[in-house]
């Protein structure tokens, strides 16, 4: 009953008690406050970094140049894009060194709308990282994947770039992270008294951690959300959700919608999409960044290229509008990103298309 | 003690402090009502933002002076003669909001008419923009300046420095004020545990670069401070850096709660104190001010929650200039 | 005759003269050495910036807010990665502010391989910068373009970027600039004497204008380079010429192909593309960036979203590898980005595809 | 004038001065011989770098010293024991290249086993990866330092500012000597015209780092400049701000033509001068050490020509670690 949030500070104690995890560092990461979503509470490797998301990034490959594990977070994702450059240059180091040099860093940050963030809590960050070479990059669409994919960011000898979807960051978890207390309203209290720093003084506040066990998400696996046979739906993040819903939805309209969630962004999982497509032959790829040169547009290229032939209905991308910003009003934001009615009716539509 | 500034001119700062602090409170409260998403803004900056404001070149293009703010300046605007009914627009994101059509957050200004250009979320990019203005200001016989203010924490951006270079090259030195409020905190971050040394300000000596810390919580040390800082800058066409020492009463943002940080010194406070000291307002006419601020805003913020939001079908409007619909 | 970065600098010179042009800079932009390419000799408003690219796309953005023309240089677009967050921010001052603001300002860089310019010297902007919503984006491949599209450019109350395709600043125009000497031997002599800075010290040195027209490409309209019925190659910059000599070859093979220069990548003629996907129903989008999350890519969306019923073929996407950086050495630079071959044969293949 | 350091060491010094200067010489001869696309490099800066070289605690991981250097290096390289040919298999982009396999430009360099991490054309980058090695370097116990140098003209992006301010952090300051080479110009653009102030090491003093700014063409006050900041650094656990002023000798690179420029001061020369009139070396066997390089290395760079270029394949090799091939 863990929280994504909970589950990324368990994830960070595991990896500090178990896999050498020695700098978890960012604006406002250490104490008191534990990170602005409370996802790096209660851990000994925390640290409040200068307010420098250059200094950042440059931190976190230097650690792994040193071969010293870290996770550096940005806090928002809205402020990753003056280190482009420095992301580039991370996943870069063992190629230009002609695999000399291993990299092994985390970088961690918040993603995507969906709470009224305006233009600088709301963007997503999936077409630009895409697009950089050399790091794997995951995102969590709930706590257990949270847990496992940031285990298995730990264990990597590379540059990992761990995107949290913010809007589902206090949503919780149905599967339990091996580890944590039942999966009731009991031990939900109890994990929050345990783990969940005090409102207050917190100066001498200690966590009890769980007796957490290891759990990897392996990188590169993508899963299957929901079966289905008429469309396939791609897509991560809190998308899953939603997307999960209208499978569920549609289902009583009669039809079969299959959801995947790709969890790993890259290398991505295209064995599992390919075959689900080949299986329904309408593909729909969801996510919330905006549409021109988007990741989404690469997943489409790689279906024309490998099932233009067969397949049965125009692929389709559902994408952020290619607007500056996610506008603060309520109309602004949901003009902005797909909304569940919009995949629902972008599958209704497809399953009717007839070649 | 004795006040330098004359009597008039303090009571026009004490009102637009107390106007000011009575919009903070009142966004705080649309935000607390659900009439906002998010607050933030600048109580406790206003004993030196108010006298910045009323000092202010204010018009349009380059003999005026450029404004590239941070997300507390409201004493500033407020100084300058904005209307806090359009402050409450912005927070309750109305189409009416005339800073940014209901896009942005709270306390993010923007008026072309006052060469005030949009307050950007990101921290220290404002020291950027503002070396383009400054550029812009070498013209010859040029009489504006370019103002730039930003928090303690963010100098540890790069970009405060480049500002400093840029500021100071010998080849075309800017006309430019920067301004660094220092509450000793970011977010969560103590000041202290992240910069060696001793002040901000001091980073300007390696650069050749006048400097100095002023109390800002101190009206008339914050005027006097920046009328000698404005008068160098607009007279010598060089850069001058300035920090102020001030309060941030109510923590970051609402996303800290929004709510009143005892143990800040409040430079309100501190202010009526010395008002009623020497006799310049009494402590009844000074409430008189705020309870009639109080009613007007709360009136206001009822009208403004009459008014329109912006239609989803606005998105792409102003992508570029004069451009309205969707363009591809 | 004139060269590529010859036409730049007098388009330059025009805006100067005529439109009100007032800071060219950048690192190295100013006398003595007018650019590493040497687009910016001779002019009276260049200077050199500090050796900081933040500055340099600050200062553009506040000299946009101050209504000061402006041309600001990258030096190469290998070192714009740090400044992205500025470019969003300069692409968004008119949105943000509702409309309030114009920003009119321009950046040039140069991008692409071609030269041996190994890891930092051959990468390719522009699947990052269609990304980026607010800016006009151009990028010319002859000189006659080249001028044309910056006086576009300098006209437009927009941000804008300027691409230049480095490998082919010195490569002579075929079709003249208004005003320029003759193109002939003696014309180009002329003009280079005119206009080139000496070597040696080059204190004293003035350039001699030529009487310069107003010539302006709209931003927004694509060129068809050559003329053909059975495949279209979209591109732009050097992939141009490399397009249009495949189309000269394949003819004779009795192929023919249509190429399409987009000269402005955002916003893009899609009435010229499509329309000739509409007539040749085979389609080929080339260029050499990184093709993950690529430009092409979302070209070859729309296409799909508006033409995949009426498509005779697969259509494709000739992009630049998937990796850190071109390496230095011949093999491999030609195997990390599309060569002649590459794009020819993929046009037999394509006009032999059957559905 | 008379030497502090023993002979010995005056001999080994200038030794690889020589062997470092010859090596720049064939790179530049090769480059122009069409045996490399592109060169930079050092020459101008041996009477600094040989020093900082032969002072470098060496070898892997925390214990040892990480370099972060940038692309006029070789003299550290070759002081620390790096092979020339190396050099000349970079420059030719070999497949038997060790330090970037054919990939990167020359003089970009790349050592795991000497923690020399990969040399990156992006100016001053490196000062932001030195960072994290000192931070890890802040580790209990932990003998190794960061050592970064770049140039002058580089300090003008905030990645100098924010490598002062992380190393200068009251509650963790790093082990970390700041290196500027400054040679007074940035490819064309004269120091003097972009910068005010007086020194770069000054911009130390408003974080209290330790800062100084020496002669980098003086091979002693370099050494014992070296010898002390290294000291510092390594016993204090604290960062030291180092200016050394140096030459350009061959211009800023093959773009500019590479060739020698006259008017600069030559550390080789002066030393040479001094070592004469010391007696410790003489003119004919100072001429006989450079006539052996010369023809080592000529030799070296025929050899290097008959080596294997990279093949096309493998372009996707080691995208991560270990890996080899398209992987996806
Ligand atoms: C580039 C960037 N990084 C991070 C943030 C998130 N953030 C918003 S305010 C803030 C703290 C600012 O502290 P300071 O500069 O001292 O200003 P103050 O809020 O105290 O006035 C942070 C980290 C941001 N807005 N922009
Ligand atoms: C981020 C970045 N911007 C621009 C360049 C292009 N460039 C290469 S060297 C150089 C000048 C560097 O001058 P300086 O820092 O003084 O070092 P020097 O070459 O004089 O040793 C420039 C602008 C670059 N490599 N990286
Ligand atoms: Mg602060
Ligand atoms: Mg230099």
């Amino acid at each position: 009953m863990a929280n994504m949030a909970q589950a990324i500070r368990m994830a960070l104690h595991y990896g500090e008690k178990n896999l050498g995890l020695e700098h978890v560092f960012g604006e406002d990461v250490g104490p008191p406050l534990g990170g602005v979503f409370t996802c790096t509470q209660g851990l000994t490797t925390t640290w409040n970094s200068p307010l420098d998301e250059r200094g950042i990034v440059g931190a976190a490959i230097g650690l792994g140049f040193a071969n010293v594990r870290s996770v550096a977070e940005i806090q928002f994702c809205d402020y990753i894009y003056n280190t482009i450059d420095l992301l580039k240059l991370g996943g870069m180091s063992t190629w230009a060194s002609n695999g000399d040099w291993p990299s092994p860093f985390t970088i961690m940050t918040p993603v995507g709308a969906g709470i009224r963030g305006s233009i600088y809590h709301s963007h997503s960050f999936d077409a630009m990282m895409t697009h950089i070479p050399g790091f794997k990059i995951v995102m969590p669409s709930n706590p257990l994947d949270a847990y496992g994919l940031m285990l298995a960011c730990l264990k990597d000898q590379n540059p990992t770039m761990y995107l949290k979807p913010k809007a589902l960051l206090r949503v919780e978890g149905e599967e339990a992270i091996p580890g944590e207390p039942p999966l009731t309203a009991e031990g939900k209290k109890q994990l929050k008294e345990m783990i969940d720093a005090p409102l207050g003084d917190r100066s001498k506040w200690k966590p009890k951690w769980p007796e957490l066990q290891d759990y990897t998400v392996p990188i590169g696996e993508g899963k299957i959300v929901r079966e289905g046979s008429q469309v396939t739906v791609v897509t991560y993040g809190r998308h899953v959700l939603i997307a999960r819903d209208v499978a569920d939805q549609l289902r009583q309209e009669g039809i079969s919608v299959e959801v995947i969630d790709m969890r790993t962004l890259w290398p991505y999982d295209w064995k599992m999409i390919s075959a689900s497509i080949q299986k329904t032959k309408r593909v729909i790829f969801v996510n919330e960044d905006t549409e021109v040169t988007n990741f989404g547009e690469h997943l489409l290229r790689r279906t024309i290229e490998e099932h233009f032939y067969s397949l049965h209905a125009r692929p389709r991308l559902l994408a952020g509008a290619h607007v500056p910003g996610i506008g603060l009003a309520d109309n602004l934001e949901s003009a902005s990103v797909p909304q569940m009615a919009d995949i629902a009716n972008a599958c209704r539509e497809i399953v009717q298309e007839k070649p | 003690m004795k006040f330098k500034l004359e009597r008039k001119k303090l009571v026009q700062i004490h009102d637009l402090m107390v106007k000011s602090r009575v919009l903070e409170e009142r966004l705080i409260r649309m935000y607390k009502q659900n009439d906002g998403y998010f607050w933030i803004g600048g109580p406790g900056e206003e004993a030196f933002s108010v006298p910045l404001g009323l000092q202010v070149r204010k018009g349009s293009g380059l003999d005026h002076d450029y404004l590239h703010l941070h997300y507390r300046s409201s004493p500033i605007l407020l100084a300058m003669g904005a209307e806090p009914i359009d402050s409450m627009r912005q927070m309750k994101n109305t189409a009416t909001d005339p800073y940014s059509g209901g896009r942005n957050f709270g306390n993010h200004y923007s008026k072309r008419d006052w060469n005030v250009v949009p307050v950007s979320s990101t921290i220290e990019t404002q020291y950027l923009t503002a070396i383009g203005t400054a550029v812009a200001q070498t013209r010859k016989g040029c009489k504006g300046i370019t103002i730039v203010n930003g928090g303690d924490s963010g100098t540890a951006e790069g970009d405060f420095a480049s500002a400093l270079v840029w500021a100071s090259r010998p080849v075309l030195p800017l006309p430019m004020l920067m301004i660094v409020t220092n509450n000793g905190v970011g977010i969560s971050t103590p000041h202290c545990n992240q910069f060696g040394g001793d002040s901000i300000a001091a980073r300007g000596n390696a650069f050749g670069i006048k400097n100095r810390v002023i109390n800002g919580n101190d009206v008339e040390e914050s005027w006097f401070a920046l009328e000698e800082a404005i008068r160098y800058v607009r007279e010598e066409r060089k850069p001058f850096l300035l920090e102020a020492k001030v309060s941030r009463l109510y923590g970051h943002s609402s996303a800290s709660g929004a709510n009143f940080v005892p143990g800040e010194e409040d430079c309100l406070v501190e202010f009526e104190k010395k008002l009623d000291k020497a006799g310049i307002l009494k402590r009844a006419e000074m409430e008189k001010i705020r309870e009639e601020y109080n009613t007007t805003m709360l009136e206001q913020s009822k009208q403004v929650k009459t008014e329109p939001a912006p239609s989803g079908d606005t998105i792409y409007d102003h992508v570029y200039y004069g451009q309205k619909g969707r363009y591809w």
